[in-house]
């Protein structure tokens, strides 16, 4: 298709995204030790004793570098997982709505705008809370379908400019059906905008997590950054200064973030050369200066001004 | 009928013959993302007497809006103006990248008559604070109430309702914003105005309305020159002076612009004019010919005479070597041909070559294929 | 008129965002298996901290409160009937302290650290924003990628990060709780000034957090108004450099504005795990021991008391909206 | 042209658009005819309700009152595989040579779409060739081009290729000239009327250019804020117009020659 040209900043954000897969996938078979086997005492040193000391023990003696690099997997599945959910749901109800319009974008857009409206870390708190003892795959459910009312309404605004270009009609007067309309001549002019809300959902939820957990809401029994906090808080490793047990779940955490934010903004650059300082940039970066917040109060990220065409 | 020819007669028995603006060796590029260099104009001069409006022509992506630009002092990333000065009433303004350029030659040397005036006022505010606001930035000491007193009386003596003052932007009709902002831009009275697409948006009563407006105020003395850029011929040939033909970053031709409608000395000229439509019995039932293929990537212009490649005059020195100007300052055309046949009008047959006649053709037999194929699809 | 058919529609609309939000903290907590209140009085006779009598007696206090013997539609109107008259209960794990109380305890230390963070983060990320957007060059290049990485760290991270290193490591600043031990809170300025040596690091937590966001996006709204007709168009009038940017300021703002109100109205929620991480005490680390107390209706009266104020907020910023002018809020926000 | 045919008819059309304090009435109880083999073009000036009344012809836009026939038959509400087989006689070409393209397809994709409506394929293939000679263009040189990779004036003929593979009856240009350069647009209306006259084909042709209008045009439609006020045999409307807002229009037109 057309050249792309990439630019600087993409290639720092893919190598951090991928140094954080890696550290993900990997890291798990190299540093094989149980992140639940105790391996030495409250709150032990760093070593080089063994592959599992090298960031010391947390305060149950467990192994705090196998507790990581398994929390680092467990976080990218829940993005992966949650970024998914609200991704396609958000695509799917913004899709329809903003192309087919009508009354079905006003029920659509209705459902979403009530969405909107309650910070969905309330949502999660509750849901978090009425499924007592969840997994991370249902947190991940959870957090998923709580977080597409913005993705909903970011594709409709999206698909209905799209319904007013010309190549519509010259679509349909080519004798193509609804579905192929949507899937060809709708979706892929929305394909780099979704691949971006994907990036911010994905980092959404893995912080979403982290502050679940932290709240004590967490996956029980599963390992992952937010736990790791949760129990070094708990434990009071911040003020006795074992540094190794709460700051590796930080900077990691951080630094997922940042690179996933960093590449969806690279993206956009790469995306929309001549969009530069186009609209789509506009909106979207107002997205993404409020992903932060997107977390724990998803409604501050933007109002329900644009709800109801009038 | 329409006193739109009367006024454009004023015009040129108003064009004085004093030099109001030379400009000399414009050259400007853009950048584009990957770095690439494209020259949009290229070592282009141009003169205007006082009292005179030139009008630029040309098809998109010619140049002739980043001339404007050049022109008025506004080119801006990915614009770059690379070279040229301008000279206005004996001062010089150099132009290029390490040149400065005095804020206050915009606006009351040249000012700028931008293409579309849908966005060229702030949404967010009233017309009467940009008034306010573009008499300050040239007179420090000018009162709100003074300021906007003198912007009543120029709407008024124009024939615009005071009230638009007060009005934000989009309350204004199209046509009535264009007006609006044409008045703002020569608030300052400017030695040069330089109007960029102003009626291209427009409808035709609208565009009437503006060219009637802005031959008012050359008359009043409100602007000593415009330079009016369209691609719309006629237009071009109501309200200016002399026209200017630019093709691929360079000037084809320049001359009066009776004498560019009647009998261009520039092939590609010829062409652009054979290819007008106007509401005239002639047109009916005449078959009029565009021109063959499309204007060159500035990327990679063709060598010697741009225009070559789509024209039947070509000769081989037309492919290596640049064209001569042939005539003066104010009245050339850059073409071999017109060197070696002074006094000869343009052949326009010959200029765009009998291909058109060979396409008829080929419709002629595939319209009997094609009838044959319906028959045997029934 | 029109304004009041528009309105009326948002009102319409926010009534019915509030029942859902009201029906969902209302089945919720009830989805959890068992009788919550059985749950709750056989974790209370564990502690053993209660007779058998004081035991009914509680019993028999909750299961009227809940109505928990009716159907549950009854019980969804026993629910709002209650809060209608503003009473969110009464907690389990501090029998028989009112949810109101609790509540009212914590919210002035969350908001004394949120809304001052909020505002000074709006103003002084605007100002970076939009001056970075101006400037361009390294500036520009430096305050866009110091901005990102500060908006993209989780404002929890920060906190710990802050507190480590100022409160553990140098020791500068206290590490944890609202006001040092001893005192009771009250308006004397000796007990600000204790207060206050508290108070620093979290706020420095979320304005940093903020600044950034507020700087990310109030750039990029301004690179985009750079690139606006009226910017080329003021230039070509010979405005300076100084009044372009102040149009500049002002179309770029507007969304600024809005997110600002909507920030406020979140900030009951915005923060919860800042305090937890500073032991401050404030709503997040009541929702905190909440949760691990299994207090339920102190719980779902903080949950409800976040929904509340975002609605309200939101609300608030339509109602703005539909009196600025809708042209010239059309007109701002483009083509549709 | 001895026997001249009524091809189209539409009678009382109407179309609103909002409803109570905001209604607008872009086209006003319209009658016209459409006669076989003709170029028919509408003149209008911006909001005059011109491409409105086109995408009603096209079906793309309901109608709010009034009634649509094509060829004896009423098409006013027609939809599903009906609509599909109208659209296999009336077609079209919009404005904009460049939003009217899907930018993620090739010209051949876009072309091919029409297969399905078309039946075989080896036919449909052999049309396409046929399609894109008729514009002056060869499949081997654009079908698989993106649209980036054409000129404004390729892209259109493409456009005008596509219409023409269903064989309409009826096609309809919407402003399809008005972005193009003066040069390039001429080569177009060259195109439309060679198809009238090898072909017989009828043309709706919409523009706001008079002068466009002259050198096209056998009947012409002159519309005014919705309205109708003037239609007939394009000599006589150009150059004897009755109504005062034809007349107004043609007097504001620049001509090239201020004497004439």
């Amino acid at each position: 298709m057309r050249s792309i040209h990439l630019t600087p900043r993409f290639w720092v954000a893919a190598s951090l995204v991928i140094f954080t897969l890696l550290v993900g996938l990997l890291g798990p078979l190299i540093i094989h030790v149980d992140p639940h086997a105790t391996i030495g005492g409250l709150y032990d040193k760093p070593s080089g004793r063994s592959i599992g000391m090298w960031l010391g023990t947390d305060n149950a003696g467990q192994s705090v570098i196998s507790n990581l690099v398994n929390g680092v997997r467990t976080s990218l599945f829940i993005g992966l997982v949650a970024g998914a959910i609200s991704t396609v749901i958000g695509l799917v109800f913004g899709l329809v709505a903003g192309f087919q319009g009508g009354i079905l974008d006003d029920i659509l857009m209705g459902v979403t705008n009530i969405g909107l409206a309650i910070p969905s870390i309330v949502v999660v708190i509750l849901l978090a809370d009425a499924l007592n003892g969840s997994t991370s795959f249902t947190l991940a459910m959870v957090i998923g379908i709580t977080g597409w009312p913005w993705t909903a309404r970011a594709v409709r605004a999206q698909a209905t400019s799209i319904r007013n270009r010309e190549h519509i009609d010259v679509a349909r007067l080519s004798g193509a059906r609804w579905v192929s309309i949507l899937l060809w001549d709708v979706l892929p002019y929305l394909l780099s905008y979704v691949v971006m809300a994907f990036v911010l959902q994905m980092s959404g939820a893995i912080l979403a997590e982290a502050a679940i957990s932290m709240l004590g809401l967490g996956a029980s029994g599963s390992v992952s950054l937010g736990i790791m906090l949760y129990w070094s808080l708990a434990w009071g490793s911040v003020r006795t200064g074992a540094w190794w047990a709460f700051l590796p779940p930080t900077l990691m955490l951080t630094l997922i973030a940042f690179s996933l934010l960093l590449l969806q903004s690279s993206l956009d650059e790469v995306f929309n050369p001549r969009l530069r300082r186009g609209r789509s940039r506009r909106r979207l970066a107002a997205v993404a200066a409020g992903t932060q917040a997107a977390v724990p109060t998803a409604a501050i990220v933007e109002p329900v001004l644009e709800g109801d065409r009038s | 009928m329409t006193d739109s020819p009367s006024r454009a007669a004023n015009a040129r028995t108003r064009a004085t013959g004093l030099r109001l603006l030379d400009a000399h060796n414009l050259t400007a590029a853009y950048y584009t993302p990957e770095g690439n260099r494209v020259v949009a104009v290229d070592d282009v001069s141009i003169s205007i007497n006082e009292g005179e409006v030139l009008g630029i022509a040309g098809e998109s992506g010619c140049g002739k809006s980043t001339l404007g630009a050049i022109l008025s002092l506004t080119a801006r990333e990915p614009l770059v103006v690379e070279g040229g000065t301008l000279e206005v009433d004996g001062k010089q303004q150099r132009l290029g990248p390490r040149a400065k350029v005095q804020r206050t030659w915009r606006g009351s040397v040249v000012s700028l008559l931008p293409q579309g005036a849908m966005n060229s006022i702030s949404p967010t505010m009233r017309v009467r604070d940009l008034v306010f606001d573009v008499m300050r930035a040239h007179d420090r000491g000018v009162k709100r109430s003074e300021a906007l007193d003198r912007a009543r009386d120029r709407f008024e003596e124009l024939g615009l309702p005071a009230r638009a003052l007060d009005a934000y932007p989009h309350q204004l009709s199209g046509g009535m914003k264009q007006r609006v902002v044409t008045v703002i831009s020569t608030l300052l009275n400017p030695r040069l105005l330089i109007a960029d697409e102003p009626t291209s948006a427009l409808d035709v009563s609208s565009q009437k309305a503006l060219i009637d407006m802005l031959l008012q105020m050359l008359d009043n003395k409100i602007m000593s020159g415009v330079v009016f850029i369209t691609h719309d011929l006629p237009v071009l040939r109501t309200v200016s002076n002399r026209i200017a033909v630019m093709y691929a970053g360079k000037i084809a031709e320049i001359g009066d612009a009776e004498q560019i409608a009647s009998e261009p000395r520039h092939p590609y000229s010829a062409a652009l004019l054979g290819s007008v439509l106007v509401p005239e019995p002639g047109f009916r039932n005449k078959r009029v010919k565009g021109i063959p293929g499309s204007p060159p990537n500035l990327l990679n212009p063709p060598s010697g005479c741009r225009f070559h490649p789509r024209c039947g005059l070509a000769m081989d020195v037309c492919t290596k070597e640049e064209p001569p100007e042939v005539g003066d300052v104010l009245r050339f055309s850059s073409c071999f041909w017109t060197q070696q046949n002074p006094g000869t009008p343009v052949p326009l047959d010959r200029v765009i070559p009998s291909e058109e006649a060979t396409m008829v053709e080929t419709d002629r037999e595939l319209a009997d294929q094609l009838a044959g194929a319906e028959e045997g699809a029934r | 008129m029109d304004f009041a058919k528009y309105l009326g529609r948002k009102a319409i609309w926010y009534v019915i965002a509030l029942f859902v939000a009201l029906l969902l903290n209302f089945l919720l907590p009830r989805l959890i298996p068992g009788n919550p209140v059985d749950t709750i009085v056989s974790q209370m006779a564990r502690g053993g901290g209660a007779s058998g009598e004081q035991m009914k007696a509680i019993y028999a206090h909750y299961m009227q409160q809940f109505g928990l013997d009716k159907p549950m539609w009854e019980q969804f109107l026993v629910y709002l009937g209650h809060l209608a008259h503003g009473n969110l209960g009464t907690s389990f794990s501090q029998y028989p302290t009112s949810v109101n109380s609790l509540v009212a305890q914590a919210l002035p230390w969350s908001i004394a650290i949120q809304l001052p963070a909020i505002l000074i983060g709006w103003v002084v990320g605007n100002l970076i924003g939009a001056v970075a957007a101006y400037r361009g060059g390294w500036f520009d290049k430096g305050a866009f990628v110091g901005s990102l990485f500060a908006s993209s760290m989780p404002y929890y991270c920060l906190a710990i990060v802050l507190l480590f290193v100022v409160g553990v490591h140098f020791g500068f600043l206290p590490i944890g709780g609202g006001y040092s031990l001893g005192l009771t809170p009250n308006l004397s300025p000796s007990f600000f000034g204790d207060a206050i040596t508290y108070w620093w690091l979290p706020f420095w937590s979320l304005v940093i957090i903020f600044v950034g966001g507020q700087a990310v996006g109030m750039r990029s709204m301004a690179i985009y108004e750079l690139g606006s007709d009226y910017v080329n168009y003021g230039r070509g009038l010979g405005l300076g450099d100084g009044r372009i940017v102040r149009y500049i300021f002002r179309n770029a703002m507007l969304p600024q504005i809005t997110g600002l109100a909507l920030s406020i109205g979140g900030m009951i929620g915005g923060a919860l795990v800042t305090e937890l991480v500073f032991s401050y005490p404030g709503i997040g680390t009541l929702l905190f021991s909440a949760i691990s107390t299994n207090d339920y209706p102190l719980f779902s009266s903080i949950t409800l008391l976040i929904t509340l104020a975002v609605l309200a907020a939101n609300f608030c910023v339509e109602i703005a909206y539909g009196i600025i002018d809708p042209r010239i809020r059309a007109a701002h926000s483009g083509e549709r | 042209m001895s026997d001249p045919k009524v091809i189209f008819r539409g009678t009382g059309v109407t179309r609103r658009f909002g409803r109570g304090k905001n209604l607008v009435e872009a086209v006003k109880n319209v009658d016209f005819t459409l006669t076989e083999g003709q170029i028919t073009t509408v003149v209008g000036e911006s909001g005059s309700g011109k491409s409105t009344l086109a995408r009603m012809v096209l079906r793309l836009l309901p109608v709010s009152e009034g009634t649509l026939e094509f060829n004896g038959t009423d098409v006013t509400t027609i939809t599903g595989s009906a609509r599909a087989d109208y659209w296999k006689d009336v077609q079209a070409v919009f404005q904009d040579p460049f939003s009217a393209f899907n930018q993620f397809f090739t010209v051949r994709r876009l072309l091919s779409r029409s297969f399905r409506l078309l039946g075989e394929r080896a036919a449909a293939e052999a049309r396409m060739e046929e399609a894109l000679n008729h514009v002056g263009l060869f499949g081997a040189d654009v079908l698989d081009r993106f649209p980036h990779q054409l000129s404004g004036g390729q892209r259109q003929r493409v456009m005008i290729a596509r219409a023409l593979m269903m064989q309409p009856k009826l096609l309809i240009a919407d402003e399809a000239t008005s972005m193009l350069d003066a040069s390039l647009r001429v080569n177009i209306l060259n195109v439309l009327t060679d198809l009238r006259d090898t072909l017989g084909m009828t043309i709706l042709f919409i523009t706001h250019d008079i002068g466009q209008a002259n050198y096209i045009a056998d009947q012409v439609l002159v519309m005014e804020h919705g309205e109708m006020v003037e239609q007939g045999p394009a000599d006589k409307v150009i150059f004897d117009p009755q109504h005062e807002y034809t007349r107004r229009l043609l007097s504001d037109v620049p001509r090239l020659n201020q004497s004439a």
